[in-house]
Parts: structure tokens; C-alpha cells; sequence
């Protein structure tokens, strides 16, 4: 792998095969358009890994140590407590910025944090709780931040949908759909500039793949071979849109595929899984291999934003389709592979889950109390490296 | 924080701005074949505010159309079937998002006829709606009206009454060409009795007086104009006689009445929640001291804006972010001395 | 044909044949990133197409009869000519607008509006002279719109980038790249909602496809199913650089292909070929059977703008490069294949390019002498529907 | 049209505004390994003027790099680099594409500080070029700076002089915050003697007067800086003291040196190249409007700017379309009567 893959022409050429049997060889490649030919044009759909009634057995944690995957659950829970929690702070009016909530995902972020360092370079968007906690980001600040608190981890200047946490690698998530996705591709550059071994991750949603941004990105990651892993949660919707409504397939890889970049469409339900596939993609990143494209395949239990379940949108959301997802649980899967396996006995997972939840309550509990910012952030921050009087207001 | 209107809510007999504007679409898709609606959460039960309620059910989800993710080619898309004849509206369920579409607003829509020699009619509506406070953030609050005011060859139309949100979005509908259409939801339950359906032209809809009086006149547009009535109440139980001047259409702009107001008032406050450095405050006055001379100020003019910064989440910033009522009397007052 | 194509994702995934037997099937799809197994992942490239040592034989015109062929061979004389005629006109001074001049690509645009009509709706870019006098559009008012001429196709307020003709189908050209993209996939959706048979074609360049925006109208057009037809005249280029210095593949159609939008590589400089393909694209757009996608290779002879060769930019842009691509000149090909066949004598085509060059030089030299807009356009124009007075200047 | 500058070409020992510019880059590059180019147009004998002619060739494609057309993702992919450690400059050869690249300034870099509680530095420099004139029309002339100026957060410098446009951009890169600075094409011959490089503060950069006077007093930014200086050489010859402010720094913008020259001169003139309604000409006018007792001014301020039309192609339109010294000689007379 020393000498990173060749993104040539020339090589991607190369890697073809006999071109010369190739449709696209031989002009004029006639294909006549229409349903009898459409096969050719067809493009790979998720099929069962979209359909909950598949892959919700125990998950194979074959080669897995069972503390790793202790910590895995810990991650998983604690994400799942801080969310739930923050649903009945929107609940009791106590939190009002806008809260998506990442219920049932949780495993995916859990998964790649697993390979990352502080050192490298993580982006998220609008639904990123879980992206800043399973890299580890603080708890407490994430809850004064969403409180607007001047103790939160962007100082309560942004709420749920702007936080920021360099201390582990969290560089920050913003709720324009895709925005983040070049910002990461940038990070990714600045790595490959440092000529070590950091490598971006730029999480978005199915919907973010619809914004042109997003393919600008992959072909400027795929041409100029750079470290960064791009992790598409694909969850099916898009707020109240099923991706049947909004794209010609409900698989997001076709788009890394047009690039040139390798990419894998995964159970994201599957720590385990997921957690190998991206260790194989970050190793390669890390050891000059460009980037990857994963694409997880997940569901969120509540609506779009805050803890509703949204039944009333999309074609086929409904209680029952909620219910036969809950079944693909990332966590009960998780938690039924290792009792059976002996790594857990059967009271122990409810512990760890009831030891999450007190300190996270505690978390959210000093968070109430916690100050607001003074009002002198409102100006002094809009050009933060050095205050400068701005006009405006009163 | 002035977001809520609840005090001036639906009384008998009246229309909310919100059903004024769903009453537009109603009239439009069912009087006008060749219009159509396309953007982001038009079969969404909570996403454009109650402005599009089951709009899809009643006329079909071919003339109501829900997009993907794609503001740049969604806006491009309806330009592109206004130069065939439809009036499409392309709606933005917030104006941050809007920005994505920028080249197809800025660069197409508003520059095809001219540079086209006139020979086509870029006859689209671009719905932009300003969707603020409630601790969303600085990319999901902006008010990018005076942007787009800059734009020559775009017209911009800021509706500040119920009648107006009805009105106006249908002669925008019906102007041939290309009409920025933005809306505040801040504005959704204000209310008015509102008169039968008539088609406007928009080319002759221009700035109107709201509120008669000698003594300061104040400017707005959209939900700045809401604030100058109120305050103009207020200012009125002070002894202070205020004229309220609502824009409607701020491009192209026409100045003659603030500037006729002020040439009799002498004193003008510009309200605007807006940013204030190259914004639309600062072109109010600007045309005014341009106009009127020096002699004829009773005291210097003076603008009320939003603060030139990003909108802050945090509760009390938001609070000290966003201009009230009591923000406008008391600087109005003090134009007063 | 009657039904259209199924573009849901249920049948797109029909179309897939065994799904079950597909990488994509059984998760985790274990895909380790690395040279070792980068085929999987590669994308296809144009291979012997944009090498010009190949396809400069004569044409295959099997099947096209004689007055046709001529009928190509015509306009294709026409655009060159025109065109050669605005080069001269850049450099004795006449001309002061950015031209950019489409010398040896003339076989596309005369191959793709053999199937067209007025009510069909075309779309072009900088480099548009082609579309707009392949549909025939007026060779005069071309010339009085590159000279700013009120007798322009644009009323002299446009230049050579902003072409209008109507009465052709031809529905406009700017140049902002990729611009017209979105705006021929909504004039498509028009022509859907019309109920008739009209389609909306996109002409634009392989730099084109790295603007977002492209990428967000293959989706629109798939999605909605909207007859029009996307031709990417891949000429290697983008201004100065190199497709290889942009893209990881040098072939565009991955991009459709990742859409389910069928498509087709092809010879652009065969315009028997090429209309062969697009006649049949075009005839499925009409029917219901929605996109597809054309990517007709082709070489620009003169530089990006003017009429310079650009011999000192790109990578590989050499006098010599222009001169092999010159031989696979569409317009000899074409002429070859029908001297050969006995379509022509030997003078006929040198008699056909003398009488238009003629005509060339009279709408020329008549537009040289025509009048400016009057002054008041300049204000007049800004609100075309409705003049209303704007403000500024003096 | 005042296209052409050769009239103040490079004399002995003088740099020319270009020359300034690549001279920036030179240094830049040269000293400090963390600031890198990325934009279209760098490895091009022509595309950005003579600005960076072979920087490629001297600091390798590795630190000035040429991309694909993809604005939105270049310009967030140095945003990203700038959150990393890196001082990157993302060239746009004409601000109308810059326009693809909107939300990545506007909603992105402007923002990112405030919205992250100031942990957070996005030190990425935009360059947008005005590149006008020569018949190209709508979509490749704009001057949209007074748009950029509207936004918090992102400070916007337009250098007038070959000593600022080095300068100010040495100043913009070392600066902590993004920074979109503006070079016009028309200005690339302008010459002067440049002393040695010292780094400014941005933040310390203002205003300057660069013609002292009585009578009247002139402002302006970038080019429209220049018409003022050769307006006032010649209204001086018609024994008229015009004081010229070139404004540098147009967001934050800081009106202190305005006012007190217009204090004194009691009356004022903003030139613009960019358009009127909500435009900078505007902002300065209604700045002074504010500040200034009315029975201190000696007569109306005014505004001279590019007309509220898209740019034409056409020769005699294209000389109409712009300003030139002989209007702002015109105009200057007329205020003062
Ligand atoms: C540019 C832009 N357009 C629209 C929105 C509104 N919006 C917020 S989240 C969202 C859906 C995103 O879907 P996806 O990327 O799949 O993420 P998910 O919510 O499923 O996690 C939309 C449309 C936005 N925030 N930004
Ligand atoms: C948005 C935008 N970015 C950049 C440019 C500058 N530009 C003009 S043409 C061009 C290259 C386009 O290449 P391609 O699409 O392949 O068309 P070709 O010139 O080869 O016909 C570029 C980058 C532009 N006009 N618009
Ligand atoms: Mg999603
Ligand atoms: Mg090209």
C-alpha cells in the first residue's frame, strides 16, 4: 500500500481489464434506450438490508474481545440516554432549539469513532449528537450546549445543531444539508498537506447525497487522492421524504462508485460489521489508500426533529414499520450476541444502561443550572480572532 | 421577542397572512392551469407553516411538487418551465437554504430577459421564507431581503399584511417576470378582513401608507412594518403623531412617498430586521438625504436594524438580537429629542 | 414503450436480475479498500476514443441516404464556416466579445437536431454557436449578436454567449458553466406537463460535470422521469486543463449511469453515428421512457476562447495532438465516406463550403454595418414584461 | 470606458497593482508553509491575469493548486484546510462564479466562529476578482461587494493601490477570520512605489484619505477610488478641493474618517462601481445622514453608481453602463452647485 493507489486515467484504465471488449470501446456503443434494454442502466438498490423483517438476529461478534465490545455498548447506551433525556427537555419545554434526534443509529457512529484519534478531523450535520458522543465529547457540555449555556462545547453559541469539540476530533457540525462535506474533504487536504496520518470522516444523511456539493466533493476527494472517509447514514428519509420519493434508488454508493471510490453499503445496525468495514477504510486513508465511502444503512425511531415519531410522513412510515425497525435494534443485537456468548450475564446490561442513565441525568440536571453566555458574546464573537466594533442593533 | 402576534389573532370574519397565502395558491392552481408549486416540503404536514396544507391532496402532487435536496436544480428547474410557458412557484422553506440556489436566482432568472434582448419572459416566483427565532441558529434565521433588493432585474416583494400576502403572491404569480415572493412566519397570524380576489400587476404596486401622522415618519417592510404600526400605537399614546410607511416592493424601489412623507414630517426612522451595512435601512436613508434638502430635517435620520451578527441560539441573545416594539418607540423618541 | 420506463426502486431493483447473489446483498460487505482490490471499484474510461490515432476512418453511412448525408454535410460547412469567419473577426478587432469557438466538434450538435423540432427545447452553453446554427438558426443574426447588433438573435444585448432563437427550439445559452442544465431538465418538466411529445436537450461539457448542479438534474430528470436528453460534448478540456488534471476517469457517463439514466459513449466526430444514438434517445424521450444520456468525444481545434490553438496549456496539448485529432475531422470523414460510396464527385463538397462561405461573408459583412441598440435598451430591458423606471447611473 | 490605466503605467522602480499581488502570493508562499492557493485558473497562462504567473512552477502544484469546476467545493474544501492549521486563498477569477460557491461563504466561513463560541478559526481567504468590460456581459461583470459587506463576520477589503493590493492581502491571509478580499482587473496596471513588506493587522486597516480638501469630499473602494483620485486632479484644475477617502475595508466597515471629513467639508460625493439600491454607496451616504447635524450640510450628499442594470454587451451600452472620471467630474460639480 506504500505507494497509494494510482488515480490516473492511465491506471484507472488500467484496472479495467481488456478494455478492448469493453461496450465503450467500440463506437458508435449503440444502446438503445427503453424498458427491454433498462437493465444495463439499472443501478443497485439496498434491497433486504432496507427491509427491517432481514438482519435483526444477534449480531457475529466472531474475533471480537469482549471488552471492546463492552465499550461499544457503553457508547451506544450513553448516546441513547443523552438522547432520550434531551427528548423530554423538548418535551417539558425546557429545551427549544431544534433537537434530531439519532435513536436507533447510534451503532455507526460508535463504529468508526472506534479507529479515530483526537487527531483526526470528524464533521457531522443537523443530527450529530451521537457523532460528538462516540467519540467521546463531553456530556455535560453537550446538554449546556443545546441549553444554550455558557458552559457548552461551542460556548451555548449554537445549540444541538452547532457543536464543536477539537478535543476529540470533533470539528464542528452545522445544519445546512451537506455543508460539511467539503469542509471535511479540506480537513482531509490539510492532512495529507501535514504528510501524516490523520484522516477526515464526513458524515451526512441519504438526503445530504442530493445536493450537488456532495459529488463535487467525492470527485475532488477521488482526484486528488485524499484521506477522508465518507460515511453516508443512509436512515430512508429525508424529514417527511421516503427516498423512493426522492431518488431512482434507495442505495447511495452508485455515487462513490462513479468516482472511482471504493465504498461498501453496510447493516448499520451492526456495530461489529460496521466497525470492520470502516477499520479497513480508515487503515487505507491512514496509509495513503485515498478515500472510502461507506454506506450505512440504519433507521431513526423518532421524526425528523424532536421526539415525535412522525407516522404522519413519507409512503410507508407507520407505527408498525417503527416497531418491525425497533426489532433491528443496534444495541439489543449487541446485547443478545454477548449473553449468549457468555461475555454478559443477563442482569448486566440493564446495570450499565441504569449507571449510564443516573449520570446522565446528573449531567443534564447541572446543565439547567449552568449560566447563560454574557450578553457581550453577541458582538464580540462575530469576528472572534479579534473583536472589532461591528455596526447594527440598537 | 416579538414572535408571537397572537394579540392581533383571527377575530370573525378574518383571514390569517398564513391562509392568505394558502388562499393565493388556491386561487392560482385553480384559476391558472399553467401554474404549479415546487420545493422542499410541499407534502410535508408541518414544513411551510400551515401556507400549503393538503395543497397537494386537492391538486395533485403533479402541480404540487415535493423536491429532493437539490434547491440549485429544483430553482433551475422552474425557471426553466417559465420559459415554457408555466408559472411556476419555487418555494424555500427558509431562506438560508435559498441560498444554495443563488446563480439561478441571481445569475439566471434575473438576467435572462436583458440579456436576452427581452425576447423571453422568465416569468417564475421564487417563494423565500424567512424562518427565525426559536433558538435555530445563525443558518436558520436570516433575513437576506436587502440581497437581493441589489439585484437589478429581480423584483422583491415583501408582504407585511394578510391582504398583502394574498395579493401580492398572486400578482407576482401573474408578473412576467422573475419575482422574489418573501414571507415572514412571524407574520402568519396576523389577520385582516380581507376583500374579493383581484389581479393586481405588480408593476404598479409600490410603498403605501399604513398609519397617517405629521410628526416622524417611519419606514418598513415585512415584519419591520408590523413593528412600526405597533410602536406608531405606542407613539400615539405618547403625543407623537408617527406616518407608517410599509415598502411592499423594495426592487426596484420607488422612494416618492417616504421621500413625500419626510419632506413633510422632517424626521424619518428606517426599521429593518435586517442587517444594517449595505442593507435596506441604510438605502432608505440614503435616497432621502438624497432627495430632501438639508433645511428641511428636523433632526438627523436614523435606522434601527438587526445588529451586524450571525443569530445567536442562546435564549437571552436571541432576546437582545431581535428589534421589538419598545426598540423602535424608544429610538423613534429619541429622533423625536 | 406505452408505459414508460419503471423508475421506482422496486423496479429498479427488478431490473437487477438476482440481488441475492450480489455483493450487496449478504452484510457486512466486507470490501477491503486497497490496489489489491481496487477493480471493483473502477470506472470506465474512454479509452482508444480519446486517442485520435483511432476512429479516423472514413464514416460507416450504411443506411443514410444520400440528400440526408448532404444535408449534415451542409450545416456542418456552415458552422465551420461561420465560425472561421468569427475567428477572423477576433483578430482584425471587430469583434471584442469573448468567442469561443467549436471548430471540429460540428458532427454533435448537426447529428442531435436532425431529430428535433421548433417545439422542442434546446439548451446550450459559451460555446454555442453550433447548437444554435445547427437548428438552424440565422447565420446574420448570429453575426449581429456577436457584433452587439440590434439586429441580434438577441437584440445585440447578449454577444456570442447569450444566444436566443426560438423559432429554431433554440431556448437560450449563457455562460456560466452548467447553468442550463436545471433549466432544460424544468423545460422538460414543461413538456411533460404539456402532455405532447416535446423534449428539452442539454448540451455541456465534460467540465460541466463537475459543477454540483449536474449531478442534482441527473437525479431531478431520473426521478421525475422528464424527457430530455443530456449531451456532454467531451472534448478533453475544461479552459486550460486537462480532463485528467479533474476527474479520476476521463468518460462522464458513470455519472449517468450512477442516476439509472441509460446512456451512450460515443464517436462525436461521426455524425452518422451520433445521430443514429441520439435519434434513438430522442425517440425514447418522446414516448415516456424519460433521460438519457449522450457522451459524444470530440476535440475543441482552437484553444478555449478566440481563436488561438492553445498550444501551451493542459498536459498533453501539443501542435501535434491538434494535428492527429485533425484527422479525425468529422467533415472529411463524412465527405470520404460519400465520395466513396459515390455520393459526391470530387469537387461537390469543395463547390458546397465555396457557396457558404459566400453566404457566410455576406451575413457577415451586412452585420458589420447594422446599428447598435438604441441607448434606452440598456433601462428598457431590466423589466422586459413591464418597463419600470430602476434606479442608479447618472 | 476607463478600462485602461496605461496612462499611470509603471514608471522606474514601480510595481504595478498585478505585480503587487503576485508579490503577496511570493511572499506568502515563501514564508509562511501553511498558506497554499487553490482555484481555478492557477496553472493558466491567462486565466487570472498576471497575478500569479508560475507560481505553480516555483512553490509546486502541491501548494498552488488548480481544480475542477466545482466552486462550492473548493471554497469549503479550503474552509476546511483553514480549520486545520492552514492560511489557504481560494481564487475565484470572476465573481459571478463565486456566486456557486454562496452558501460556503455566507452560511459557512462568515459564520463558523460565532456559531462555535470562538473556538474555532476559519483563516481562509476568498479572492474574487471583478473582471468587467470588454463586452462580456451579464454573467461575467459583476461587482457584488456591497452583497459580501452585508454579512457579519466576514470581513471584505477592496484594495485601491499596487501598495494595498499587496498589503491588504498579506494582511488578509495572517488574519484570523475570513476575509473575501476583492482585486479589479481594471486597477491591474496601476502603479506605484511599494517600500518594503511589513505584515499588517487587518484589523487595524481603515479608511484612508489620499487627497486632502476643502469642498467636497469623495469616497470610494477599489476602482471607483481611482475615478475619485483622477475626479479630483481634474476638479482641482476647475479650482475645486475635493478630499478623497478610499474606503479599503468595506465590512466591518468604519465610517469615523467619512464623517469627520465630511465634518469639514459639508459635502459629499460616494462613488460606486457596484449598484445603487441597497448598494455601498448607500451605506456610506446614509451613514453620514446619521451622524451629521443637517444645517452642517452644505448641500445634498450624493451618489454616483453603476445604473441598476445588468451589464450589457453591446458597445455604446457598455460605455454608458459604466462611470467614468468625466461623471464623477459632473456629479461633484452639480453638489456643489
Ligand atoms: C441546504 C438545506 N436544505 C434543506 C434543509 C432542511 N433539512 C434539514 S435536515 C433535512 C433532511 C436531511 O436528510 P438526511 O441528509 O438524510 O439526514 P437525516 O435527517 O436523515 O439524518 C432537510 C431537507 C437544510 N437544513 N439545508
Ligand atoms: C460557474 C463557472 N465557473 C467557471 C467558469 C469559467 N469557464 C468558462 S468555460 C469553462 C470550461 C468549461 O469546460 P467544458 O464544460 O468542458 O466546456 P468546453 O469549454 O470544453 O466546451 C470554465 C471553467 C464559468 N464560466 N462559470
Ligand atoms: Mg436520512
Ligand atoms: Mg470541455
Amino acid at each position: 500500500m506504500a505507494s497509494g493507489r494510482d488515480t490516473t486515467v492511465k491506471g484507472l484504465q488500467a484496472k479495467l481489464g481488456n478494455l478492448a471488449e469493453s461496450e465503450y470501446f467500440t463506437p458508435p456503443a449503440t444502446k438503445p434506450a427503453g424498458p427491454e434494454n433498462d437493465a444495463e442502466y439499472a443501478v443497485k438498490g439496498l434491497d433486504s438490508l432496507a427491509d427491517p423483517a432481514f438482519h435483526n438476529a444477534p449480531l457475529d461478534i466472531t474475533d471480537w474481545p469482549h471488552d471492546r465490545l463492552r465499550g461499544f455498548l457503553h457508547r451506544m447506551l450513553t448516546i441513547r440516554a443523552v438522547e432520550e433525556r434531551l427528548g423530554e427537555l423538548v418535551e417539558s419545554g425546557d429545551v427549544v432549539c431544534p433537537v434530531h434526534l439519532a435513536i436507533g443509529q447510534e451503532a455507526i457512529p460508535v463504529a468508526v469513532s472506534h479507529h479515530l484519534t483526537p487527531a483526526d478531523r470528524v464533521f457531522g450535520a443537523h443530527r450529530s449528537h451521537g457523532h460528538y458522543l462516540a467519540l467521546g465529547g463531553d456530556i455535560y457540555q453537550l446538554f449546556a450546549e443545546v441549553l444554550g449555556r455558557a458552559d457548552g462545547c461551542s460556548r451555548g453559541m449554537g445549540g444541538s445543531m452547532h457543536l464543536f469539540a477539537p478535543e476529540v476530533g470533533f470539528m464542528g457540525s452545522v445544519p445546512i444539508v451537506a455543508a460539511t462535506v467539503p469542509v471535511a474533504v479540506g480537513a482531509a487536504l490539510a492532512a495529507k498537506m501535514d504528510k501524516g496520518d490523520a484522516v477526515a470522516v464526513s458524515y451526512f444523511g441519504d438526503g445530504a447525497a442530493e445536493e450537488g456539493v456532495v459529488h463535487e466533493s467525492l470527485n475532488l476527494a477521488s482526484q486528488m487522492n485524499l484521506p477522508v472517509l465518507f460515511v453516508c447514514e443512509n436512515n430512508l428519509y429525508a424529514s417527511h421524504m421516503d427516498i423512493s420519493q426522492r431518488q431512482p434508488s434507495d442505495s447511495t454508493a452508485r455515487f462513490a462508485q462513479a468516482n472511482g471510490i471504493p465504498h461498501a453499503v453496510i447493516d448499520g445496525n451492526d456495530v461489529a460489521g460496521t466497525a470492520r468495514v470502516a477499520g479497513e477504510m480508515i487503515t487505507a486513508a491512514r496509509n495513503g489508500g485515498g478515500p472510502s465511502y461507506l454506506e450505512a444503512v440504519t433507521y431513526r425511531w423518532r421524526g425528523h426533529v424532536g421526539p415525535d415519531e412522525n407516522t404522519d410522513v413519507g409512503i410507508r412510515r407507520s407505527t408498525a414499520e417503527i416497531a418491525a425497525w425497533k426489532r433491528r435494534d443496534p444495541v439489543a443485537r449487541l446485547v443478545a450476541a454477548m449473553t449468549s456468548r457468555g461475555d454478559m450475564s443477563g442482569n448486566e446490561p440493564g446495570a450499565m444502561a441504569d449507571a449510564i442513565r443516573d449520570h446522565v441525568d446528573d449531567c443534564a440536571a447541572r446543565a439547567l443550572e449552568a449560566p447563560y453566555p454574557e450578553n457581550s458574546a453577541l458582538m464580540d464573537l462575530v469576528y472572534a480572532g479579534s473583536p472589532t466594533p461591528a455596526s447594527g442593533g440598537r | 421577542m416579538d414572535g408571537s402576534l397572537a394579540s392581533i389573532g383571527a377575530g370573525l370574519g378574518q383571514t390569517s397572512y398564513a391562509q392568505g397565502i394558502r388562499d393565493a395558491f388556491q386561487y392560482l392552481l385553480s384559476t391558472h392551469s399553467n401554474c404549479f408549486a415546487i420545493g422542499q416540503g410541499l407534502w410535508s404536514p408541518w414544513y411551510v407553516g400551515a401556507t400549503m396544507d393538503d395543497l397537494d391532496k386537492e391538486f395533485g402532487k403533479d402541480r404540487v411538487i415535493d423536491t429532493p435536496v437539490s434547491e440549485l436544480a429544483c430553482t433551475g428547474a422552474a425557471l426553466g418551465a417559465s420559459l415554457c410557458g408555466y408559472r411556476p412557484v419555487v418555494i424555500h422553506p427558509r431562506m438560508d437554504f435559498m441560498l444554495m440556489a443563488t446563480d439561478q436566482i441571481v445569475n439566471q432568472a434575473a438576467k435572462w430577459a436583458h440579456m436576452l434582448g427581452g425576447r423571453t419572459s422568465p416569468a417564475i416566483t421564487i417563494r423565500a421564507i424567512i424562518n427565525r427565532g426559536g433558538e435555530q441558529g445563525a443558518q436558520h434565521s436570516q433575513a437576506l431581503h436587502a440581497w437581493f433588493a441589489h439585484i437589478p432585474g429581480l423584483r422583491v416583494v415583501m408582504p407585511a399584511t394578510a391582504a398583502d400576502a394574498r395579493d401580492l403572491l398572486i400578482a407576482s404569480v401573474m408578473c412576467d417576470e422573475p419575482v422574489l415572493y418573501i414571507d415572514n412566519r412571524w407574520l402568519y397570524e396576523r389577520s385582516d378582513h380581507l376583500g374579493d380576489i383581484t389581479e393586481l400587476r405588480l408593476e404598479d404596486q409600490g410603498p403605501r401608507v399604513l398609519r397617517k401622522g405629521d410628526d416622524i415618519t417611519l419606514v418598513g417592510s415585512g415584519y419591520a412594518t408590523w413593528l412600526c404600526e405597533q410602536a406608531a400605537d405606542e407613539l400615539a399614546t405618547q403625543g407623537v403623531s408617527a406616518e407608517v410607511v410599509d415598502l411592499r416592493v423594495i426592487n426596484p424601489i420607488d422612494h416618492g412617498l417616504v421621500i413625500a412623507s419626510v419632506t413633510r414630517t422632517g424626521r424619518i426612522l428606517a426599521v429593518d430586521d435586517g442587517w444594517q451595512n449595505c442593507g435596506l435601512a441604510g438605502e432608505i436613508l440614503a435616497a432621502v438625504a438624497e432627495a430632501i434638502e438639508p433645511s428641511s430635517f428636523k433632526s438627523r435620520p436614523s435606522r434601527l436594524t438587526l445588529p451586524d451578527a450571525p443569530a445567536p441560539t442562546s435564549k437571552p441573545l436571541e432576546a437582545l438580537y431581535y428589534p421589538t416594539v419598545a426598540d423602535v418607540v424608544t429610538r423613534a423618541l429619541s429622533v423625536m429629542r
